[in-house]
């Protein structure tokens, strides 16, 4: 029984924190989110870059450095706790993972690499509006070749290289690779609650495309795509939700109100101690989840589930009591309250929202048991 | 039990709906005039309004005729509100001040003062502001720090004041300030209303979570406030402060929609699996759960109705409002958001169902659970003053206000 | 606008109220839950018959008083404070209504004043075991006046003279009335969580009943019912869930810890204004489905739908978070407060669950809608 | 980061599972072998059991050899724990005296008194209970009332203690007494280990709200213990109870079922609206939440497991567990009942899905949130030892116990 990081690990996540602590301190996510000419932070994430860290899990024949998933997942928890404003989880967890899993040789010798390096960033598109996207009800299609359909919010779909679309063909749904700086794309920023990470609404005119895997098991492709996607915005959500709480005991304990600190009103304890019992539930099933992916076990499908719905959990309760600890000043913009509330519920909608891992979850032990 | 007027509360109701079908627009299904405006021109047409009710004899019809009322029931001003609110008129800057500073003018000042005062506060002509809360005074009111002393037959403020509505275009104020830091903190207020066109009073606007900004820092520097609009006794303030406060909490309003309506209608256009959001348990359970609060607050506010319309006392029902309402709005919110699935995040309101107003109220919403009492308060409150439970053991009384530890 | 008893209903509350104190404290129910050989106390139902309360709603010319709902409502709340061990709401919410919806002019001589004035038992049987009833899965037939079938639990089964039971025939789910005492029904009283109300467990081999109402119209009729005994039930269960609260308050302000009254601990006092909360919730509502019963207004459904609801949640969140209050004194036999979890949880099941009656709120709301 | 075993683990489980094959019968789909028997049979049976145990080096493997144990590794113990929940082995009867007493024993008690007590203790010879909660003194345990006095070389002991399972059965108990009431509260207190059989101790059972008795009553009446069994200093007695109640806390197993998986299973043979509950949203989305939880805690074990097993000291992350687990089974058993709609009443096993377990869980559960610390006192802790938060202002420290205020 060895349920815990190595010391390699804890090292990684000991310097990936010190680096971040530095590069990134609330104000560069408090400047893109004010700034709508900068869509993500240039400087971090070509620091990021240069510490190769979206190639952390990719194997070192793409161009990564092949580390492996818990040295991700560590490096996904340090980025979600400072709130990093950078194409991050678009490029690594989902355009990475997906060309890793779907596509051909070709492919991944083609657009890992540039990933890995961060010198192209990658995205993935499903969501067409608001409501679910199932296979049945997809707009988008690809037709020899060719993509035509709208997509909306496509996280950092203004900025990235290109894109991993969900489209239907005649077999059903599909997954095809489209250059974003080709004719027949057109996009523009979207407004989000979350505008420290950018989105965009692309609408594709026929452009040309290259499908990723085979033809009508795009959607099953999709599944083991936010599987693998899960634990790693979970972790990012972990980190989320365990700065919320830091953040709440140093002001219950600073702030005086009747004489004593806040944070000796058992309104505030309890609050705060509800909050750490969430936040170490959300953690063990993370860790759990982050062991599943890396031995890419037959338990990833539940494990990822319930990751993702507890660290979904953890992170809004965090942020929205972690702002009512605050009282008053919590509301204003100058706290940072509000950009741990804001990317709580953009990384709670991200790959899909609590409700239908929920039921993946159920699904995933229904099979179990039979 | 019955929810009809009497014969003459039905009579009136008759007058005030034809008055109003005379002289406005019915609401209809666009945001409303106050929130197609901007403030300066709502402000505008707001006392416009404010003024041409007041003529007809409609606005604080329950107040004196000498402050400017009609010195009828509490139950037709009730009765001209609930009309008022199917049209689209613009309202939302007055609300402080005949909620709050106008009864607590007809309770303090002097004849001659309400006379000045209170009329054209009714018609529009004079906005008032209400300055309590402090940085370092939120939920701990008498806390405050702002200062003032006697300097000849003036008062000389200097301080600081935040979470002020309306400030910035505010005529008057009501102002509590500490006169003594030796007393005990509750015994070392004074009470004043204040002229906010006064020199040496700086306004700054609070920028919230949001975006907006409906309230305001206010920074006291030497200002001057005659001794004559002193409200209550040298260290009284407390107790003036504590009864604008308990006006407050009967002023308090509804929350703003979303609400179990908006999650219906929403849940009717959007499909989970497959079939209509609707038809699924988890997302009935939730309609039911918020038609419940949404209904159990509706009600209760009837059986204070029943009490103001009979002449008596409201009993203490009405304390749970601001704390079922304000989080029903930010579950709502979420879950509306959640609705939408990925495509929830976006607020850009072209693109979204009923113009991205849940993911406007989930970043208004958390301000709702603070203001005008936070949710621990408001539950003290309720424990305390309803329930009759034990106070906090306290460590801030019976020791002068210099001495009280403040953690800086 | 006059949402609120008559004083004439103020009077008959407080009158009742002295009576149920004087003649049901705790140790009435107690007694029946301690005493198996007990099924509901006898000495109190004779009180409360020889006051005519069970015929209060009932028409004078079937042997009720007349009085309405609303005096019915405020027998209800109060005999919930008491949490009183009698065949009330069994006798007079379920027989009585049904027999008064969709008995014949013959059957309402029968059995109405004999129920009017306690002589007789009444109560209705619906479920067949555990699990959801419905018109499709329902087991017990209707033949030719024969009934088969088992029903389980039937309140106060045990000791009721009638059963008006739902049945299936040829058209349908069809409500008939059987006299208990006749050839081929055998019934046994069956433990639950609350052995202060009987239950029993009945089984008709071909016993002799008779149609109420029409053949085929059962589950409507059953369902108009329900809507009008959901109120009467959402009464009873707000007068428990005060008790509790009343309880709970009496408990905090005495009970010493820490040199202090608990109620004095933000933990305890907020627990308390969360009860209160919700009781405030569950009489609003419950007040405007007593308007709406009293009225036979078109709002019932929904109105019943609601306070059934609301005062659900009340007295499970008041009866449990009352011995959570009191501690461990709370979880011993010699308190009282199990008598109040076990009976929320009676009262919460008894005409179907909170699920059930969410699902008709929702349905009601839609063809308001519609 | 892995879930197997190093060599030498994987060895000593491929032992202790062999040594139960022979010895045990396994788990099977029925009532365990302590639900079937009554409480006299049990003991018989668990007493044999512990002993057969003991000798094959088993039981409190990690405690030194000298105290009867094997002097390894924590890990081998709780190797052995896991693979004996797969038998229908006899327990729970040594818990306490194992977990609490044995290690407060072998800090404080001589060493010519371990050597007398620990071994019979391990081998299920003596049975030990924990004598701490009084009428008066639940949350607050050192607001203790039972008293002791010196009386040569023997303390007399007159009182009353509360929630004592197994006194009735218990050979040996740990006590804790005032002393001397004129000292502040936590200074005035004295602890002993004490024979249960002594002349003045009278045991009553205590009846539970399910109508179990798992508990006693147990008073004093000028009850002698020799001086020589004594543990601490006096006025030590404070420090040595919190030592106890710390070894308590590590020891707090799992929540019994119903949870997640018995919900599963119950909602696949219920149908709603017609179809099977488990296809319910409502239902799955439960059903997620409890899985969640019940995972969360299980991982976190894990956790705990890991630090154990390479010599570490665990983090605070498990005071989570009874917290969650104890209003999780309230929540399920509700759920539970109301899945079975009108006939989720009933708790006659042979008429109910998994034999009335969630009834019977219904009644039980509202005792696990307070049994142990309750929930108000476990959120305390975390508050205040894992994050740090300053302590509640306290108004019985620091002036004689007499003193303190009780309300009576």
């Amino acid at each position: 029984m060895n349920f815990d990081f190595s010391d390699a690990q804890k090292a990684l996540k000991q310097q990936t924190r010190g680096f971040l602590r530095a590069a990134c301190d609330t104000t560069v996510p408090r400047r893109v989110l004010e700034n709508g000419d900068e869509p993500y932070a240039h400087d971090l994430w070509r620091q990021i870059g240069a510490n190769e860290s979206p190639g952390i899990a990719i194997p070192e024949e793409y161009g990564g450095i092949g580390f492996g998933y818990l040295e991700l997942c560590v490096v996904a928890e340090e980025l979600g706790r400072v709130i990093a404003p950078v194409p991050f989880s678009s490029s690594v967890y989902l355009a990475a993972e997906a060309v890793l899993l779907g596509g051909s040789e070709e492919q991944k010798q083609a657009l890992l690499p540039k990933l890995a390096a961060g010198e192209a960033i990658g995205t993935f598109a499903l969501s067409e509006g608001p409501g679910q996207a199932t296979e049945a009800n997809l707009q988008t299609t690809l037709k020899n070749g060719r993509l035509s359909g709208t997509k909306v919010p496509v996280p950092d779909g203004d900025v990235a290289d290109f894109c991993v679309v969900v489209a239907r063909d005649g077999n059903g749904a599909s997954l095809a690779v489209v250059d974003l700086g080709a004719d027949g794309v057109s996009r523009e920023q979207v407004e989000t609650l979350d505008p420290s990470r950018s989105n965009a609404r692309i609408t594709f005119d026929g452009a040309e495309a290259e499908l990723l895997g085979e033809s009508g098991q795009g959607w099953e492709l999709k599944n083991r795509v936010f599987d693998r996607a899960a634990v790693l915005f979970a972790m990012e959500q972990l980190g989320g939700a365990d700065a919320c709480l830091e953040m709440a005991i140093g002001y219950a304990k600073g702030r005086y109100a009747f004489g004593r600190p806040i944070g000796s009103f058992q309104a505030i304890k309890h609050k705060l101690a509800d909050m750490y019992i969430k936040n170490e539930l959300a953690r063990a099933n993370c860790y759990y989840g982050a062991w599943a992916l890396s031995t890419d076990a037959p338990e990833l499908p539940v494990a990822a589930a319930a990751a993702r719905v507890a660290a979904i959990q953890a992170f809004h309760f965090a942020s929205k009591e972690n702002i009512q600890t605050h009282g008053g000043i919590g509301f204003t913009w100058e706290s940072d309250c509000h950009l741990y509330y804001r990317r709580a519920k953009l990384l709670a909608l991200g790959i899909g929202s609590e409700r239908v891992w929920k039921d993946r979850l159920v699904s995933g032990l229904q099979e179990e048991a039979a | 039990m019955d929810f009809n007027d009497t014969p003459e509360q039905a009579a009136f109701r008759g007058e005030v709906r034809a008055w109003l079908a005379d002289n406005a627009e019915p609401r209809r299904d666009r945001p409303s005039v106050s929130r197609r405006l901007d403030a300066e021109e709502g402000l505008i047409l707001a006392r416009k309004w404010q003024n041409r009710k007041a003529e007809a004899g409609y606005a604080c019809r329950h107040w004196p005729i000498e402050h400017g009322g009609q010195g009828r029931p509490m139950i037709e001003t009730i009765i001209y509100d609930q009309e008022e609110a199917s049209f689209d008129v613009p309202t939302g800057f007055f609300g402080i001040g005949l909620g709050m500073c106008g009864p607590i003018m007809a309770k303090y000042a002097t004849g001659e003062q309400q006379a000045r005062y209170l009329p054209p506060m009714i018609r529009g002509q004079e906005v008032w502001c209400q300055l309590f809360s402090e940085p370092a005074a939120g939920s701990d009111v008498a806390g405050l720090r702002t200062r003032c002393h006697r300097d000849g037959d003036d008062w000389v403020v200097n301080g600081q004041k935040v979470w002020t509505s309306g400030a910035h275009y505010s005529d008057y104020g009501i102002l509590v300030a500490r006169h003594d830091s030796s007393l005990p903190k509750h015994k070392g207020l004074t009470f004043f209303f204040i002229d906010m066109k006064s020199p040496g009073i700086d306004i700054k606007p609070i920028k919230q979570i949001n975006g907006g900004s409906n309230f305001n820092e206010v920074f006291f520097t030497n200002v001057r406030v005659p001794d004559s609009q002193r409200l209550g006794a040298i260290g009284e303030g407390w107790q003036v402060a504590i009864a604008t406060l308990m006006n407050e909490r009967l002023a308090v309003g509804d929350a703003p929609p979303p609400d179990f309506r908006e999650v219906m209608k929403l849940a009717a256009s959007c499909l989970l699996d497959g079939r209509p959001a609707l038809e699924d348990s988890a997302v009935r359970e939730k309609i039911a759960d918020w038609y419940v609060e949404s209904m159990g607050m509706k009600h209760t506010k009837a059986r204070t109705l029943t009490a103001l319309s009979q002449g008596r006392i409201p009993g203490p029902e009405n304390s749970i409002g601001k704390v079922v309402s304000a989080s029903k709005l930010q579950n709502v919110s979420s879950f509306g958001a959640d609705l939408m699935d990925m495509g929830g995040v976006v607020t850009d309101p072209s693109l979204m169902p009923a113009s991205a107003l849940f993911q406007q109220s989930y970043l208004y919403s958390p301000g709702l659970r603070i203001a005008g009492g936070t949710d621990e308060i408001l539950r003290n409150i309720i424990a305390e003053r309803v329930l009759g439970l034990p106070g906090e053991i306290r460590v801030d009384r019976d020791v002068p206000y210099s001495d009280i530890p403040t953690g800086s």
